[in-house]
């Protein structure tokens, strides 16, 4: 257990390194001038130089990259040309508003996609099942912005059960003193229970949108691992005693099936916290660290974009062996093969 | 929108949306809207626009400045000498006083390398930043120009010139960083009506009134600006519509339509000189010939843009220096200096001897600019009018700015500051300026340019600049498409838009009817 | 009941099973939009042209998908566009396909070292969400269509990699490559008589998906700017177009094309899904 | 008086195949009847069926089945459930991978507590009694167990132990020996001879080892393709074969008798 | 020639663990003849074949071709081609499932430079010598049943004439009848061809048909092998004489009471003191294995 702790930190740490350089190198090859676009339109060329000089971007790419893991190391992502702030500083200030986003949308995708994909096993080969593995497929196959779109245009144009999205509460409401970040949270520890819901209800419509779009994997997932224990061995012996079904889904069915989705949960994970956040946060005004992308996106803005990946890459390398380790703790036949 | 617990009673809370986020505090180095919404609104300078009783909600700048936080402001006798006196009571949020120290450094810091202010530096005629300004003591500053020019007085109420406190900036700076370019960046020692309260990075930053300002009575100013940043205009325009904001800035003219229906919001739009137009390289080879830029400027469907892409807020560009700019050649916003003519344009093209299928171009356009983009998509069908194809090369802004010198041709709009024609037509069209993207050069406008900056007769000044426009419409750089009006929606309740300069809304200046 | 018996009657009951018509409806929404794409421009052009004051026109007999602000067809704009989205599925599909697999089965074949710095490599690849690793290279290398597309194709190559080095390794290990081992068969003609025919459904599976997830992710890119640039019709471009209209009661500009996405996305996940119960 | 009776049973698949055709047996009380035959002949399903336990798309078709009298299959179709209990091919398989032995336990006990209105308390001593009444001797040690940190064998003492715990008067044991080592299989075979002789319970014992069949069973039914073709005493059945199958299978029983 | 494994031992590492498979065993394979290896599940049987057929390297130990008994070693080059073969437990998974019978069964014989006609003809003469209709030829593995699959196995191990076949449980998975079919056919090719057979199995009433002789595996040792008779008769290691004990008698006339041997055997095996797990002398086998017999070696001190 110690070693192959050990060679799993290993790992982790060649991981997070591997994403640094990969990071680097892909940056480096960027085209547009990062100086010139920090200085600005009406920059003189001196300006320039003097930025590119204060960016270090006119020494060799060799002593670049040599500062830049050092930085990386302090847990320095360098400067945000756009905004002249520290990019570490940036994202973090960011990170709660898409983290508390994210969490509520891999909630709401793992209770959507358990439970439909529970619903799919029992009802298995049936009309439930097809309707749901159709629902699946499209809601894999649609594209996520385009979905929120057209949320959008009918829940708040069309219909008015939400308010227009103008970030993280409606108007009227004051931010909760920050304790973790997260403004249900922290307006509940406040006592504040208007906010607390105001927020809540702010958090739910984007939400429910990545939620949605995140779940058809784990539907699957779900589906068939489901089906594979409502069809196995054990689940027979438990039919053979008569157990009621729903003791035979809960202990048999779900209990195994679930242990499949702690591993798919890091790639849910990961969709939710960037791939999706991107698009979603950029159409719901929400100022994550999706937002803040997009914007440094527009600006070329080399140094917050390259820290923002690499926010992304780090957090996704340590999530799964967290998930990886997690898994290992759960599922007690691979804590028989590890000696556990 | 709620009327939730965080919502303090009776307060007058306003909520404007700008498409940006505010980048940095920096006023020399900012370059979103919303920075420069909030920047224009914590500091304040020494002089301030002066404006016209409110009409219609709107009050309007009378193109002279006023004092601020000076008390006087005066010339010496052959004008190359403006004494500043500080109002008593001018102090920063803190309660320290503004001395004329905080003054020297704030205008020095706006003229150094820091920012791209100094550009703009060069026109008050300062020769050396060090010298020209002095303090004479804790309260009085010397400003040494070198000739005098009717810029410089319009030029100090902007708010590239704000009151910071030295002694802070002085505090924070360092050896790689002599301007305490990263304490401005994130922090502000605040000197006009409002202060920053709160600010949620990526959505929103709140000012209340700064209780210690005392240059002008702000009793009926909002007690709460918040500046939202709301990146899509659709959203921004639906936020106002369902209430959750107050105020949409920078309304494309689609939603400023939808506005209008709208009974309980106001459209406000107010006139400017904002040019857009198709820049074309002048040194590319089959663009240098004025006959082939001249057909192209009778190619574009200028009614047809101004209908269907501006939607009618918009007034005709006749030459470089639009209406309602002072000195313009088309006083009335009409006149348009090539009509579209498709046969005059294959007769131009024809001269030079280009024929119909030959010529194909590129187009370059900003990304962000839905109303430049959507011009380049009708252009582009007027020009296979003549035979000639059109790519429509859609950019981002950071590639559209990095490379405006060297695109084949582009759309682009220009609005300068001070609504002076010399100075606009030196930064867009005198050769060898860097912001002249279409590489133009010719040398009589060059003299005509430095012969105008050079004079202090109000008079002469007009008649070299007309000259110089002249020159321009006639050689046909760009072709001019039409001006930008800038559109503000606003609930009906809100007024006090302020018709300024800098198209920035001087937040104590609205009013909200209970 | 003997073994031969059960082969023969699961074949039989496998020849039509309820879930294959939904296959076949894909395979024919393909087909029809291949068709369509090819077919539609050749006769009507491609709509990139505007038609002045007929902006925003509702969907009609005239204009099947309506008009876009500028006066463009969106229908013909929509089926132009299958030229470069489905294309470009196919294209992704394909080169991670060949490329994945064939770097898997290396991967699987060379001894420890090759893999395992294979390994580490897609390990890091892995980190990155398709499209976050898209934006960070488009954004490197320019905006443009070739640069996105070979973008999503980076991104979705190390999964195929790791699907066929695994696949790779659980073959090499069946009862019949032993056999072939020991008919005398050297290491690179066992990987290629044994091994990656084998193999090879399993990745031929997953490129079925990686199409639909190509063109998903392709149009997320293009949607954010930093693909297929516009005026270019193309599905993505042609929704961030009509944000704007959608939003003030013009729905069909950003409508249409994002349910071609849907469409043709679909179609690949449920061929897929079918090819993946076929083969196995 | 006979213990379980099973007549005219046919069982079918959903697209119409025939898996077991007109099967009949009967069971007495403390006796141990083999099923024997060729793999596919059928023989798990017949035994499933019983329980009710057939996989999707596989039903009886018709047949009557009772219990002590009492009938629990008329003309195909379930109307009460039998008090029996089953065993299991591949016992690791059969308990589930993510509950330690004493959850399951407890589990079982826990259902048939509320079944019969026994206490909650002492389950657990229950369980403990159950594991040492299958010859397991150290009980604590193996509660704490996940099925896959034992053994085989220890797996299929632990069904034994709950099937026996639900006090069914019928055990139905599908090749409970197959993939055990023959020591371990000596040894379960045991376990199930001396509970039958201890509780009096019928065991319905499936198998394709006919040397197993030889020294369980009493009486054994031969099957192939589905069919009965045999239904005897052992050494009847052994020493006289009626049937051509039941000889081609005792010619390939190549163990020879050896003193020992 | 012999195929002679000397001190074989192998490692298994996965997961920072290791597994000590085989801890030295040796063993001499002869043509004509059968060498059954018989013991425990787990017990390293499996490794045992894949190290004699080259398909995997052991930890230690040497792997040699004699041509006589106790003649000079031949080296080990000669392994792992087709001189040795295999005949997998799980049939059908032993024939690749793209292929026709055809091709599989020919497959030995294209590294030997055979003629495509030659191919052929052989291909058919095997089948029909494993008692097959030379029609399978053309079908594909999914085609044909378990045993139809085990006899294109046999024929394809046998159709490049090799020396020495091993055969890792080769009935395991199929029924009674057909196993014994298939022992029968095994029976006579050996008897035609000569070939030496290293057969693995579970089932003692196999090793009685087939062996001529046997060696017991137990956690990876061998702890008794001889002649097949003396050993199935006068077993000496409390393991080997549980083993024996515990096949039930397939007459229902004779009194078999295995449990109650097992018991006692294996009481012997876990208790008493000279014993392969628990005590070093027997742990050691190099001074383990002694000679009971004619070729006759047991690990257990007590029982020599
Ligand atoms: N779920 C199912 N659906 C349809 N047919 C099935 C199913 N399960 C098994 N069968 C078929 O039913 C027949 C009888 O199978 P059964 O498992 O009862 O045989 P068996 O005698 O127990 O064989 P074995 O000795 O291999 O266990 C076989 O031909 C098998 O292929
Ligand atoms: N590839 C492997 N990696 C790690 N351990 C292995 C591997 N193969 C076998 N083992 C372990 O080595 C030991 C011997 O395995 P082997 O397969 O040789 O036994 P066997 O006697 O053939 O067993 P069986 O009768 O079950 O086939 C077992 O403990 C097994 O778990
Ligand atoms: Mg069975
Ligand atoms: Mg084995």
């Amino acid at each position: 257990m110690l070693r192959s702790g050990l060679a799993r930190s290993g790992i982790a740490v060649v991981g997070v390194v591997g994403v640094a350089v990969l990071i680097f190198f892909i940056t480096r090859l960027l085209p547009g001038d990062p100086a010139r676009v920090a200085a600005g339109q009406y920059a003189t060329d001196a300006q320039v130089e003097q930025l590119r000089r204060q960016y270090g971007l006119d020494q060799p790419v060799l002593v670049q990259f040599g500062r830049y893991m050092v930085d990386f190391f302090r847990l320095d992502l360098g400067t945000s040309i756009r905004t002249g702030q520290p990019v570490t500083d940036e994202l973090l200030t960011r990170l709660p508003a898409t983290v508390e986003l994210g969490l509520l949308a891999l909630l709401i995708a793992v209770v959507l996609g358990v439970g439909l994909g529970v619903l799919a096993a029992v009802h298995r080969h049936r009309v439930v099942d097809k309707i749901i593995q159709l629902l699946v497929v499209f809601a894999s196959a649609a594209a996520v912005f385009w979905i929120a779109l057209l949320a959008i245009y009918l829940f708040v144009n069309e219909w008015g059960v939400f308010t227009s999205p103008i970030g993280r509460l409606p108007r009227g409401y004051a931010p909760p003193d920050p304790v973790t970040g997260f403004y249900v949270v922290d307006a509940l520890l406040a006592g504040d229970l208007e906010t607390a819901g105001a927020a809540l209800r702010t958090l739910l419509f984007p939400a429910m949108l990545l939620g949605l779009h995140a779940s058809p994997s784990i539907v699957k997932i779900v589906r068939s691992s489901t089906i594979r224990a409502l069809e196995s061995d054990y689940a027979r012996t438990s039919r053979s005693f008569g157990y009621p079904p729903g003791s035979i889904l809960f202990h048999d069915g779900l209990r195994n099936a679930l242990l499949p989705v702690i591993t798919n949960i890091g790639l849910v994970a990961g969709f939710v916290l960037a791939g999706g956040n991107v698009l979603i946060e950029q159409l719901y005004a929400w100022p994550g660290i999706g937002q803040y992308a997009y914007d440094s996106l527009q600006e070329n803005d080399l140094f917050a974009l390259r820290g923002y990946v690499i926010l992304i890459g780090v957090t996704y390398i340590l999530l799964n062996i967290v998930l990886e380790l997690a898994y290992r703790r759960a599922d007690p036949r691979v804590a028989v093969a590890e000696g556990r | 929108g709620g009327d939730g617990a965080g919502k303090k009673a009776g307060a007058k809370e306003v909520i404007i949306a700008y498409a940006t986020d505010v980048d940095t505090l920096d006023p020399h180095q900012l370059r979103s809207e919303a920075a420069y919404g909030v920047v224009g609104n914590i500091y304040g300078t020494l002089m301030q626009e002066e404006y016209s009783a409110p009409a219609d909600g709107v009050l309007k700048y009378t193109g002279k400045s006023t004092l601020y936080l000076a008390q006087s402001a005066t010339w010496n006798k052959d004008r190359t000498t403006l004494t500043f006196k500080l109002r008593p009571d001018a102090v920063f949020a803190d309660g320290r006083p503004i001395t004329s120290e905080d003054v020297v450094y704030s205008l020095r810091r706006a003229l150094s390398d820091v920012g791209y202010a100094s550009a703009i530096g060069t026109w008050l005629n300062i020769s050396d930043p060090e010298k020209g300004i002095v303090a004479v003591d804790t309260s009085t500053v010397d400003v040494k120009v070198t000739h005098y020019s009717p810029l410089i007085e319009k030029f100090l109420a902007f708010q590239l010139f704000p009151m910071l406190d030295r002694s802070a900036a002085e505090k924070a700076a360092g050896s790689d960083d002599p301007w305490a370019a990263g304490f401005f960046g994130k922090d502000a020692t605040e000197s006009g009506p409002y202060v920053i309260d709160s600010q949620v990075k990526g959505q929103s930053l709140t000012l209340v009134k700064n209780k210690a300002f005392k240059a002008s009575d702000t009793a009926d100013a909002p007690d709460r600006v918040v500046v939202q940043n709301m990146p899509d205009p659709q959203q921004a325009f639906l936020a106002l519509q369902n209430g959750a904001v107050d105020i949409v800035t920078g309304l494309t003219p689609d939603l400023a339509q939808a506005v209008e229906r709208d009974p309980d919001l106001k459209l406000y739009e107010l006139a400017y000189s904002d040019v857009a137009f198709l820049g074309m390289n002048n040194k590319d080879p089959v663009l240098k010939d004025a006959r082939v830029r001249r057909a192209i400027s009778h190619l574009i469907p200028y009614q047809t843009l101004r209908d269907e892409v501006m939607k009618g807020y918009s007034g005709a560009a006749y030459g470089a220096v639009p209406y309602p700019m002072s000195d313009a050649l088309d006083p009335t916003g009409e006149k348009i200096a090539y009509p579209t003519d498709v046969n005059a344009a294959k007769k131009l093209l024809d001269e030079a001897g280009i024929k119909p299928g030959e010529l194909s171009l590129t187009l370059s356009v900003q990304a962000s600019d839905t109303v430049l983009r959507q011009s380049a998509i009708f252009i582009q069908s007027a020009l296979a009018q003549a035979g000639i194809a059109l790519k429509v090369n859609e950019m981002n802004d950071a590639d559209f700015s990095t490379n405006l010198g060297k695109l084949q041709m582009f759309l682009d709009s220009w609005y300068s500051w001070g609504q002076d024609s010399i100075y606009q037509l030196f930064f867009l069209l005198k050769s060898g300026v860097f912001t002249n993207y279409t590489g133009f050069s010719d040398k009589k406008l060059d003299k005509l340019i430095e012969q105008a900056m050079a004079t202090t007769d109000p008079g002469e000044r007009r008649a070299l600049s007309r000259q110089a426009q002249r020159i321009v419409v006639d050689q046909a750089p760009w072709a001019f498409l039409f001006t930008r009006n800038v559109l503000i929606g606003a609930k009906s309740t809100v007024s006090g838009i302020t018709h300024s300069d800098d198209a920035n809304l001087r937040y104590d200046r609205l009013r909200i009817a209970q | 009941m003997t073994p031969i018996d059960n082969a023969l009657r699961g074949n039989v009951a496998g020849r039509m099973r309820p879930g294959d018509s939904f296959a076949y409806a894909a395979f024919g929404v393909l087909a029809v939009l291949i068709a369509m794409g090819v077919v539609v421009p050749l006769l009507y052009g491609d709509g990139d042209v505007a038609m002045k004051t007929q902006g925003l026109l509702p969907p009609s007999w005239e204009h099947p998908f309506g008009t876009d602000r500028y006066g463009r067809d969106i229908f013909l704009r929509s089926m132009a566009a299958v030229r470069i989205d489905v294309t470009l599925g196919f294209a992704v599909a394909l080169s991670v396909l060949v490329f994945g697999s064939i770097v898997g089965a290396l991967s699987a074949t060379f001894g420890r070292t090759v893999d395992m710095v294979i390994m580490r490599i897609t390990d890091v690849f892995l980190a990155f969400p398709a499209v976050v690793l898209a934006l960070i290279i488009t954004a490197s290398l320019g905006k443009s269509a070739w640069f996105a597309a070979i973008a999503v194709a980076i991104a979705y190559t190390p999964p195929m990699v790791r699907l066929s080095r695994s696949k790779a390794l659980e073959i090499r290990s069946a009862d019949y490559v032993a056999a072939g081992r020991l008919s005398g068969a050297s290491t690179v003609g066992l990987a290629f008589r044994h091994v990656l025919p084998n193999a090879v459904k399993y990745p031929f599976v997953q490129s079925t998906l990686v199409a639909s997830w190509a063109i998903l992710d392709f149009a997320a890119l293009s949607f954010l700017g930093v693909g297929v640039q516009p005026p270019t019709p193309e599905w993505g471009s042609m929704i961030a177009e009509g944000v704007g209209d959608i939003l003030l009661g013009s729905w069909w500009p950003s409508f249409f094309p994002g349910s071609m996405i849907l469409l043709s996305a679909a179609s690949f996940q449920i061929i897929g899904d079918w090819l993946d119960r076929r083969l196995r | 008086m006979t213990l379980l009776s099973v007549e005219g049973l046919s069982i079918r698949t959903a697209d119409g195949h025939t898996l077991v055709r007109d099967f009949a047996l009967d069971v007495n009380p403390g006796e141990i009847v083999g099923i024997v035959g060729e793999s596919g002949s059928g023989k798990t399903m017949t035994a499933l069926s019983l329980l009710g336990l057939l996989p999707a798309g596989v039903s009886v078709a018709c047949g009557d089945a009772s219990l002590s009298g009492r009938p629990f299959l008329r003309d195909g179709r379930v109307c009460e459930r039998p008090n029996a209990t089953m065993i299991f091919q591949n016992p690791t398989a059969a308990l589930n991978p993510t509950m330690k032995i004493e959850a399951q336990l407890i589990r079982l006990l826990t259902f048939l507590g509320k079944r019969r209105g026994t206490g909650r308390r002492g389950r657990r001593a229950r369980a403990e009694a159950l594991l040492e009444s299958v010859g397991i001797h150290e009980p604590r040690a193996v509660l704490r167990r996940y099925p896959h940190q034992l053994s085989g064998g220890m797996n299929q003492r632990v069904m034994v132990a709950m099937a026996v715990a639900a006090e069914p008067s019928l055990l139905i044991a599908d090749e409970p020996t197959t993939g055990l080592d023959v020591t371990v299989q000596a040894q379960i075979l045991e376990l199930i001879r001396s509970t039958v002789a201890s509780r009096g319970i019928g065991v319905l014992f499936v198998s394709h080892d006919m040397g197993v069949i030889a020294q369980t069973c009493r009486r054994v039914a031969v099957m192939y393709h589905g069919e009965l073709r045999e239904f005897a005493d052992v050494d009847d059945v052994f020493h006289a074969p009626r049937d051509a199958y039941t000889e081609e299978l005792l010619a390939s029983t190549l163990e020879q008798p050896s003193e020992r | 020639m012999d195929l002679v494994l000397d001190d074989i031992g192998v490692v298994y590492r996965r997961g920072g663990y290791e597994t000590r498979a085989v801890r030295g065993v040796s063993l001499h394979i002869r043509k004509g003849e059968t060498l059954a290896i018989v013991g425990e599940s787990g017990s390293g049987k499996t490794t045992i074949a894949k190290v004699a057929a080259g398909l995997q390297k052991a930890t230690s130990g040497s792997l040699a071709w004699r041509s006589t008994p106790y003649g000079a070693p031949e080296g080990a080059r000669g392994t792992g081609s087709r001189r040795v073969q295999m005949v997998f437990q799980h049939p059908v998974q032993s024939l690749d499932p793209l292929w026709r019978i055809r091709r599989a069964v020919q497959e030995p014989l294209w590294h030997g430079g055979a003629s495509r006609r030659e191919a052929d003809a052989r291909a058919a003469e095997l089948i029909t010598q494993v008692g097959l209709d030379p029609s399978v030829l053309d079908r594909y593995p999914r085609q044909i049943s378990g045993g139809q699959a085990q006899r294109v196995a046999i024929a394809r191990a046998l159709i490049a004439k090799p020396e020495i076949v091993i055969l890792d449980e080769p009935t395991a998975s199929l029924d009674q009848t057909v196993r014994a079919r298939i022992l029968t056919l095994l029976a006579e090719l050996q008897a035609g061809t000569g070939v030496g057979y290293l057969m693995i199995t579970h089932d003692i009433s196999s090793v009685r048909r087939l062996a001529t002789r046997i060696a017991v595996m137990y956690h990876g040792l061998i702890v008794e092998s001889g002649p097949a008779s003396a050993v199935l008769d006068a077993p000496r290691h409390p393991y080997t004489r549980a083993l024996i004990a515990a096949v039930p008698i397939a007459d229902p006339r004779v009194p078999w009471n295995g449990a109650e041997h097992v018991a006692r055997h294996r009481a012997g095996i876990l208790a008493q003191a000279p014993c392969p797990v628990e005590s070093s002398p027997c742990r050691d086998h190099g001074t383990g294995l002694h000679q009971v017999g004619s070729e006759h070696l047991v690990a257990c001190t007590a029982a020599a």
